[in-house]
């Protein structure tokens, strides 16, 4: 028994075990919750949008890995969250064909073109939803009530679409609490909000679901808590100060942290490894950026909804705090920076 | 000094794996039998070979000089076993380099019986008679590095040293060596830290030890001779607490700069065990033969805490322990740092603090390699805070210059907390021991230009 | 025609209508100089500098030429008082100060024929701003260019280090993530109205 | 390539020679340029008075005449020809029989992504706009620039009410921008789905121009309509 | 009137470039030999450093300046090298072409094994894992660093994971002599025919257990060869290039064939005594 | 400017295809040097109006126009400009052509000209045309010049061409105003956005680099 050939590598010899698979599975298996929300509170319309994302985005990674000659890399599960996030960002009547594309695209121009997975530099998801968003922006922002009857029996007339053609838009549409106030001056409660009960994004609606899949990932150490806290404090304390100042034109600071996408948007999008910083600091950084971009778009700019655009400016920072904020190295004096 | 016993601070970022420490901590250290051909190279220390002062043929005593210092840095060799000089001859080593060394083949275990030499009176010799006392006794790091004590100890003109640091923290998992040393030796132990105090000049001494080994720490505060001025302090358990500069933070608060030794923050930190065997050879004059070896991992059937001759063959150890049939790796030392063995004709060395073998079910490496998602696990642990994220990237694209100047590569010693804890499997501490290679290599040749 | 509050006249020209990633004005030093951090500053700083100055210029230019009656020589007159006035500051900045030359001087010649500049004074000439404006207005275009180069230098260095497709490696790279900026930057839509 | 090993600078004559081949090609230049100015000059003035003309028969129906005229001091309008001066200018517009049919006025505002210029006709008598088009704008194509297309949108411009108050200086309604499918008053303006950006920048520059230029329009409509009667009369 | 003012504003204003050019012109020129840029433009363009300088353009101010004679590049064809000393009137200076190579002959055909490396495939990388897990610890760890190395496309991996040096292609840059953690490389002129592929230093058949090619220290080369020419120096035979080397005889008798004849046409040429090595597959590790 | 082309002469593939160095000299420019796809030159322009084919066209001409006739007149100067002051010259050329084009555009359609905007007068600055009178027009025969400006311009024109159909198309529905789909057809304004632009030349790029990637294989 001696005399068998030993195996050598290098130090150490041991591993924790917790794999990128593993993380990459447990982030949809948090998604989960809000997706069967999703289905619920909009129906088989929004089922389809959800399948018709993760599907492109999963044969899409495929058939790029196949093309460049590179193994598959769907089973690392990165490409069925892309999926499942950009399915959670669009509106639950999307016509499946624009999900599609945008499944697609996402997958395409958000990561295989930087290289595939740990090399987007944008988060994929959200880099599809701004090209659908600047591609189909009548069909992206046409909304559709929660909880109408018949939701499991029907499809909304808008989701069948013949592939490259118009949508047909239904009778029945709805605001968004954000559209609602940014129009309209009308603030929706914030109870509302947090329970799902509103007009949204298939994903977005139900704040309490995605933060429990926010701590579920937290306490795993599968996310760093660190950015959906800052971002959230930073949109708490911003818009706490402009209501303070104003309870009339400034919304309060609840409804802010409640409406549209900044849930979804803080505790999923912003906190995509890859393309967030890495050091502590420099995550809170991130998150304040993101924050205060969230709060400048809603309130000041053109759009009622600003997430999206604020995670993707944070993303093209990111590189940036990466090298500002480098840890302090043992031993290296406290003023000294890495250059 | 107990005053500031309850302040458990210890050092940033650090990982927790496994201990496996149950195995053989209540094991007693037991004499090994003597290995019929033991092999010896001359490089068992950093620094130059020991210089080979007998000749082929012929008969040593236990004990007796084999070779002397090659130099300051340097310490020599003595006989583990009574026996012939079979053969002057290259040997293979841990490193996978060939060096010079001595076969030597043992006289019947009978005569065995080692050799006095001078003792050195801690009460009269000054420090620098106890330091060639040392460096006579062949005694180098017992910890794994296997530096020369006695360079280590010189304080160096214009500094001074205050404090002198025990380490008896063995946070490799596995290993208890130093546990067992700390419960059966402490006589010996606190015999080295006044031959230590009064080398270094250091006003006191602290013993650092892991929580994990209270009643090592108990043991110890307990025995603390009348009026030494000792304390032990308990850490809590952490990797790589063990790390000089860790240890450092963690018991004093003090950062040693980058580059720079412990003393530059007027500290020597020791090995438990070195201490112990300084105490135990230094009152007789007697050179180094045989150390504390924990022989553990899943793999090994008799696992304990043996005292084995220096030159042992490594495959006449795990003959004797008995090794499951699958035998995969073995490693010298623990599992976090230690050497991978690829040939089991090497022998136990100075520096060999402990022998984990797996069998093939128990070796758990992950097949797949993904790409570095920069989930920061890396950066959480590093414990001399690099962003080993960054440096594996920069690695990979071989960056090596970048590596060195911007990200801190050379700091990094190669604890293995990084490639750990990473998610994605990348084998970050090979990239930064190749990277840092690359660099030596590029600055000696720049040097040299 | 309604005023334009001078804190307009700058979000517009750095954010809404980013000069690079809106009118994709100075893409080929966006190209060529976007790829390491530094350069990207000291471009940015330059180019910004050489805007206000042609910005300068080009009112002075615009003044005369309408009261002398030939505003139909106002094309040929901006691109030729541009380059020479940048040729004179390049060689006043070599004699009074070494440093900033060095740091600056270097892109100076490349700036010269930069669309961004000749196009900041035929803006700001078109929209019929005043002097103080027409300041605000280059430093704005400048800030914007600036922000785009450096957002861009940054990715750029990150991507150096990533497994592009080859294919895809090289200006096509650059222009994906360029347009998805541009994206981002869509964002911005509508501030300050 | 080895006659640049000479020094290139010493010799006086090749400053002069640069000069002359500076000053040389400058004048060809100015002459090309002069010469394409002046042979173009006159068509582009007509085509852009065409242009404008176009504009203000289009907000303007069923008028075959205008004429400009512009703000003098004193709030009071005086008939012009050529161009005047830009912010201070209104043009009237006659039916075939001579009648004042409106006045169309330019206006600019912020938009959803630069500033939008418009044209719009305005019916002093039936205290109306009658018509609107858009001059210039950056808006998202296929989305504000719906603001120029929209035959929905365009609709709320023939015959949206902007009445004066009692005062005579104010207005009794601003018009008004407001959201799809909930106009309810005849000086609200409906606005575009998916485009309420650019569809409130319209009614803001409509609001704040008309709430400017009625009152100044109803106070000399006597000014416009005579001069209508005196070109009649030529 | 349009056309006067036109003409005098345009007049002035090129006339006021024209002076600052002319001004500029005088106080800023700077001279640089413009024959840099056409020997620059001559050279392969290959910045290998081969020459001893950071790259070509650096070369081509050397060769200008004469610091430097065209023959030092060994990239550039003869007639290249030629054209420069031609165009600068100096002399050739030719060097003698030296070629990358590789004092190892134990591809996985004949070498046994010790461990199971698993890692960063790269040789640099194995080296530091205890040596790598090539049974002999001087032999070829067949990664390939070298292969990576080389600019040039010189260095091929054969199916024996051993690396093959293409004479023509090899410019003698020095890359794969650094990138071997063996040191199996070095830069010999190609005259240097008589060859000791091996860098074993231990004596003995026992070698032939880890390598059937390796040299046992038998020393029969250095009986055999005429007049001192070979010397055994720490178990290896040493061919003393100084002297006329150009002979077959030493390797005639040497029974694993570790010291050869590169030749030309045949390759590598190896002795009569030589064990022939039939093997084709790969002899696998040390123990099961 | 900033992009110096080095002249291959008649080497390479196409060279010794083509016996005729004249041909040579059209050709180069359509394809094998194309200066968009190839060499990426002159990318504001590009970008800025190719949002329509036809407006991508138009500006192609005048390019093209302006790219000729100052190469005829650098290449007829050339013995007449003194070395230190031709870049300046050039310009001045340069904008005087540019000029002249503005006013014949406005002239033709004032619509055109207001969908062309600015980039009109910007096309002094593009460093297409500037880099051919450099290194082509100022060393070469009127002959010559005029083949290679044609040839340039031509290019040129072909590949805005190239980009603005496919973003009218696709963002529009429509090529050169004509609808070219069923009416609901869903337009992908993106495509007409800058980002799209951006989006369309990389796409563009990306087939080229594909096409001698395989080239270079078989």
């Amino acid at each position: 028994m001696l005399n068998r050939t030993l195996n050598i590598s290098t130090s150490p010899h041991i591993v924790k075990g917790l794999g990128t698979d593993d993380i990459m599975q447990n982030v949809v298996w948090a998604l989960l919750p809000v997706a069967i929300f999703a289905v619920y509170s909009f129906g088989i319309s929004a089922l389809m949008v959800l399948v018709a994302t993760t599907a492109a985005c999963v044969l899409t990674e495929h058939f790029l890995c196949r093309f460049s000659k590179k193994e598959s890399t769907i089973s690392d599960w990165s490409a069925a969250i892309t999926g499942l996030l950009l399915g959670l960002t669009l509106p639950p009547n999307f016509p499946v064909w624009m999900a599609f594309v945008g499944g697609v695209i996402a997958i395409a121009l958000g990561k295989f073109i930087f290289g595939g997975l740990g090399y987007n530099v944008f988060n994929p998801a959200l880099v599809g939803r701004a090209v659908l968003q600047a591609a189909f922006p009548v069909a992206i922002t046409t909304w559709y009530p929660a909880f109408l009857e018949g939701r499991f029996s029907a499809v909304s007339s808008s989701t069948f679409t013949v592939p490259f053609m118009e949508p047909t838009v239904d009778a029945i549409t709805g605001a968004t609490p954000l559209s609602a106030f940014k129009f309209d001056q009308v603030i929706t409660p914030a109870s509302d909000l947090a329970l799902g009960l509103i007009t949204g994004s298939t994903g977005e609606t139900c704040a309490l679901l995605i933060l429990l899949g926010g701590i579920y990932l937290a306490a795993r150490k599968m996310m760093n808590w660190r950015i959906p806290v800052a971002i959230l404090a930073t949109v708490y304390v911003l818009s706490g100060i402009l209501h303070l100042i104003d309870t009339q034109a400034y919304p309060p600071p609840l409804f802010m942290l409640f409406s549209g996408g900044l849930m979804l948007g803080a505790v999923f999008m912003a906190t995509d490894m890859v393309a967030s910083p890495i050091t502590p600091l420099g995550v809170v950084i991130y998150g304040f950026i993101i924050g205060l971009l969230v709060v400048v778009i809603r309130i000041w700019g053109g759009l009622p909804e600003g997430v999206m655009y604020a995670i993707l400016l944070a993303n093209a920072i990111s590189p940036h705090i990466d090298n500002w904020i480098q840890p302090r190295v043992y031993g290296t004096s406290k003023t000294a920076k890495a250059s | 000094m107990g005053l500031f016993n309850f302040r458990k601070s210890t050092f940033k970022h650090g990982v927790h794996p496994p201990e496996h420490k149950e195995d053989t901590n209540g094991l007693p250290i037991r004499q090994f039998p003597f290995a019929p051909l033991i092999i010896l190279p001359m490089s068992q220390h950093i620094g130059a070979p020991s210089q080979i002062v007998v000749r082929e043929g012929q008969e040593v005593a236990r004990g007796q000089l084999l070779a002397k210092a090659g130099g300051y840095v340097s310490v020599p060799l003595h006989a583990p076993i009574s026996g012939t000089i079979r053969k002057i001859a290259n040997v293979p080593t841990i490193s996978g380099k060939m060096s010079v060394g001595i076969y030597l083949e043992a006289f019947p275990a009978s005569s065995q019986e080692v050799m006095e030499g001078t003792p050195i009176d801690v009460e009269t010799a000054t420090a620098g008679e106890i330091l060639q006392g040392i460096q006579d006794a062949g005694i180098v790091g017992l910890g794994g590095a296997a530096f020369p004590t006695h360079v280590k100890l010189k304080v160096p003109e214009g500094k001074t040293c205050d404090v002198l640091m025990i380490n008896g923290i063995e946070c490799e998992p596995y290993l208890t060596t130093d546990h067992r040393v700390m419960l059966e030796q402490a006589e010996d132990i606190f015999t080295g830290i006044k031959y230590l105090l009064k080398a270094t000049g250091a006003e006191r001494a602290i013993i650092g030890i892991e929580a994990n080994k209270q009643d090592a720490a108990d043991h110890l505060e307990n025995s603390i001779p009348a009026g030494a001025p000792v304390s032990v302090q308990v850490v809590p358990v952490k990797y790589p607490q063990g790390s000089e500069k860790m240890l450092i933070t963690s018991l004093l608060g003090r950062e040693v700069p980058s580059g720079g030794l412990p003393i530059d923050v007027n500290v020597v930190v020791v090995n438990v065990a070195t201490t112990a065997e300084i105490g135990r050879l230094l009152p007789h004059g007697r050179g180094i033969q045989e150390r504390v070896v924990t022989i553990t991992g899943p793999g090994v059937k008799k696992k304990g805490n043996y005292l084995i001759p220096i030159g042992t063959p490594l495959r006449y150890v795990l003959d004797q322990v008995g090794v499951d049939e699958q035998i995969s790796e073995v490693y010298m030392g623990g599992p976090m740092m230690g050497v991978a063995v690829s040939n089991l004709d090497i022998s136990i060395v100075k520096g060999t603090s402990g022998i984990v073998v797996f069998a093939e079910k128990d070796v758990k490496r992950p097949e797949k390699v993904y790409p570095c998602i920069k989930c920061g696990a890396c950066v959480d642990a590093c414990p001399i805070s690099l962003n080993p994220s960054k440096l594996g990237i920069l690695a990979k694209f071989e960056a090596y210059d970048e590596m060195a100047e911007a990200f801190h590569l050379m700091d990094c010693f190669e604890c293995g907390s990084c490639s750990y804890v990473c998610p994605s499997h990348i084998p970050l501490v090979q990239y930064f021991r190749l990277s840092k290679s690359i660099v030596r290599k590029r600055n000696a040749s720049k040097q040299s230009s | 025609m309604k005023e334009e509050s001078l804190w307009y006249i700058f979000i517009n020209a750095s954010l809404i209508n980013n000069f690079v990633l809106a009118y994709f004005l100075g893409i080929c030093p966006f190209l060529g100089v976007s790829g390491k951090m530094e350069t990207a500053t000291k471009m940015g700083g330059a180019v910004t500098f050489v805007m206000l100055i042609s910005s300068m210029c080009a009112f002075a230019i615009h003044a005369l030429l309408v009261a002398i009656n030939a505003t139909f020589l106002q094309l040929i007159s901006f691109i030729v008082v541009i380059a020479s006035t940048v040729q004179l500051v390049e060689m006043f900045i070599k004699k009074m100060s070494p440093a900033l030359f060095r740091a600056l001087g270097i892109f100076l010649p490349l700036i010269t024929t930069n669309c961004a500049i000749l196009a900041v004074a035929l803006f700001q000439t078109n929209k019929g701003y005043g002097f103080i404006e027409s300041l605000v207005y280059a430093l704005g275009a400048g800030a914007g260019f600036t922000l785009a180069l450096v957002l861009m230098a940054g990715l750029r260095e990150q991507l150096e280090f990533a497994d592009v497709p080859g294919i895809v490696k090289g200006t096509a790279l650059t222009l994906l993530v360029a347009g998805i900026l541009s994206l981002s930057f869509m964002g911005f839509a509508g501030l300050g109205s | 390539m080895t006659e640049s090993k000479q020094a290139p600078i010493s010799a006086a004559g090749n400053s002069l020679k640069m000069l002359q081949a500076m000053v040389g090609i400058g004048i060809i230049c100015a002459l090309m340029i002069v010469l394409t100015f002046q042979g173009t000059a006159p068509i582009i003035k007509v085509k852009k008075a065409e242009a404008l003309e176009k504009a203000i028969f289009k907000v303007l129906p069923g008028i075959d005449k205008t004429q400009t005229f512009q703000l003098g001091p004193n709030d009071s309008f005086a008939a012009l020809e050529g161009e005047g001066q830009e912010g201070k200018v209104a043009y009237a517009g006659y039916s075939p029989n001579g009648e004042l049919v409106g006045v169309a006025v330019e206006a600019s505002g912020q938009g959803y992504a630069d500033i939008i210029r418009i044209l719009y006709g305005y019916d002093p008598e039936k205290q109306q706009v009658v018509g609107f088009y858009v001059l210039e704008s950056k808006e998202t194509p296929g989305l504000g620039d719906k603001i120029e297309k929209d035959a929905a949108f365009l609709a709320n411009f023939s015959g949206l009410e902007v009445s004066l108050a009692d005062d005579q200086s104010t207005l009794k309604n601003k018009p008004v921008t407001v959201k799809h499918g909930t106009k309810e008053n005849p000086w609200e303006i409906d606005a575009i789905t998916g485009a309420t950006i650019s569809s409130r920048a319209i009614g803001d520059i409509m609001g704040a121009s008309t709430e400017h230029w009625a009152p100044l329009i109803h106070k000399n409509k006597e000014a416009f309509g005579l001069k209508a009667n005196e070109n009649t009369q030529k | 009137m349009t056309i006067l003012i036109a003409l005098a504003a345009l007049g002035g204003l090129t006339l006021l470039l024209a002076a600052m050019l002319i001004l500029a012109n005088k106080k800023l020129y700077v001279y640089e030999d413009p024959r840099i840029d056409v020997v620059e433009d001559m050279l392969p363009h290959a910045n290998c450093g081969a020459c001893g300088h950071p790259g070509c353009r650096p070369f081509a101010e050397a060769l200008v300046s004469g610091k430097a004679l065209p023959g030092k590049c060994t990239v550039s064809s003869d007639e290249g090298r030629v054209k420069i000393a031609e165009y600068l009137g100096i002399a050739l200076g030719a060097e003698e072409k030296r070629v990358a190579r590789l004092a190892c002959a134990g591809g996985i055909n004949v070498a046994l094994n010790r461990a199971r490396y698993q890692g960063i495939q790269s040789c640099q990388a194995a080296a530091l894992v205890s040596g790598g897990g090539k049974g002999c610890f001087w032999g070829c760890l067949g990664h390939g660093d070298c292969e990576v190395a080389c600019d040039f496309d010189a260095i091929t991996m054969n199916p024996f994971s051993l690396p093959v040096v293409d004479v023509d292609k090899c410019t003698a840059c020095g890359d794969c002599v650094v990138a071997c953690p063996k040191d199996l490389f070095s830069l010999q002129p190609a005259s240097h025919r008589l060859w000791v592929n091996c860098k074993n230093l231990e004596a003995g058949d026992e070698i032939l257990e880890e390598c059937q090619v390796g040299c046992t220290a038998c020393g029969k080369c250095a009986m055999d060869a005429p007049g001192g020419l070979i010397t055994m120096i720490n178990n290896l035979p040493v061919v003393n290039y100084s002297e006329n080397h150009n002979t077959q005889v030493p390797i005639q008798r040497c029974p694993t064939g570790a010291i050869v004849w590169l030749d030309d046409e045949e390759g590598v040429v190896k002795g009569k005594e030589a064990k022939k090595i039939v093997r084709k597959g790969e002899r696998g590790m040390g123990y099961s | 400017m900033s992009n110096p082309i080095q002249d291959k002469g008649n080497t390479g593939f196409w060279g010794s295809l083509k016996d005729s160095p004249s041909t040579d000299e059209f050709i180069k420019g359509l394809w094998r040097d194309n200066p968009v796809f190839v060499q990426v030159l002159g990318m504001c322009p590009t970008l800025a109006v190719s949002n329509t084919a036809i407006n991508a066209l138009a500006m192609g001409l005048a390019t093209a126009f302006v790219l000729l006739m100052s190469n005829i007149l650098v290449s007829s100067l050339r013995n007449f400009i003194p070395k230190q002051v031709r870049i300046a010259s050039y310009i001045l050329i340069i904008a005087t052509f540019v000029t002249m084009t503005d006013y014949i555009i406005q002239a033709i359609s004032i619509d055109l000209h207001k969908a062309l905007g600015a980039f009109i007068s910007l096309i002094v600055v593009n460093c297409l045309i500037l880099s051919r009178a450099e290194a082509f027009a100022s060393k070469n025969t009127i002959g010559k010049s005029v083949l290679d400006a044609l040839g340039m311009g031509i290019g040129f024109t072909f590949a805005l061409f190239c980009l603005g159909a496919v973003r009218e198309l696709l963002g529009n529905g429509s090529l050169f105003g004509v609808p070219f789909f069923p009416d609901n057809f869903q337009e992908w304004i993106v495509m007409i956005l800058p980002a799209g632009g951006f989006f369309t030349l990389a796409i563009w790029l990306i087939i080229f680099n594909a096409t001698k990637a395989k080239k270079a294989t078989t």
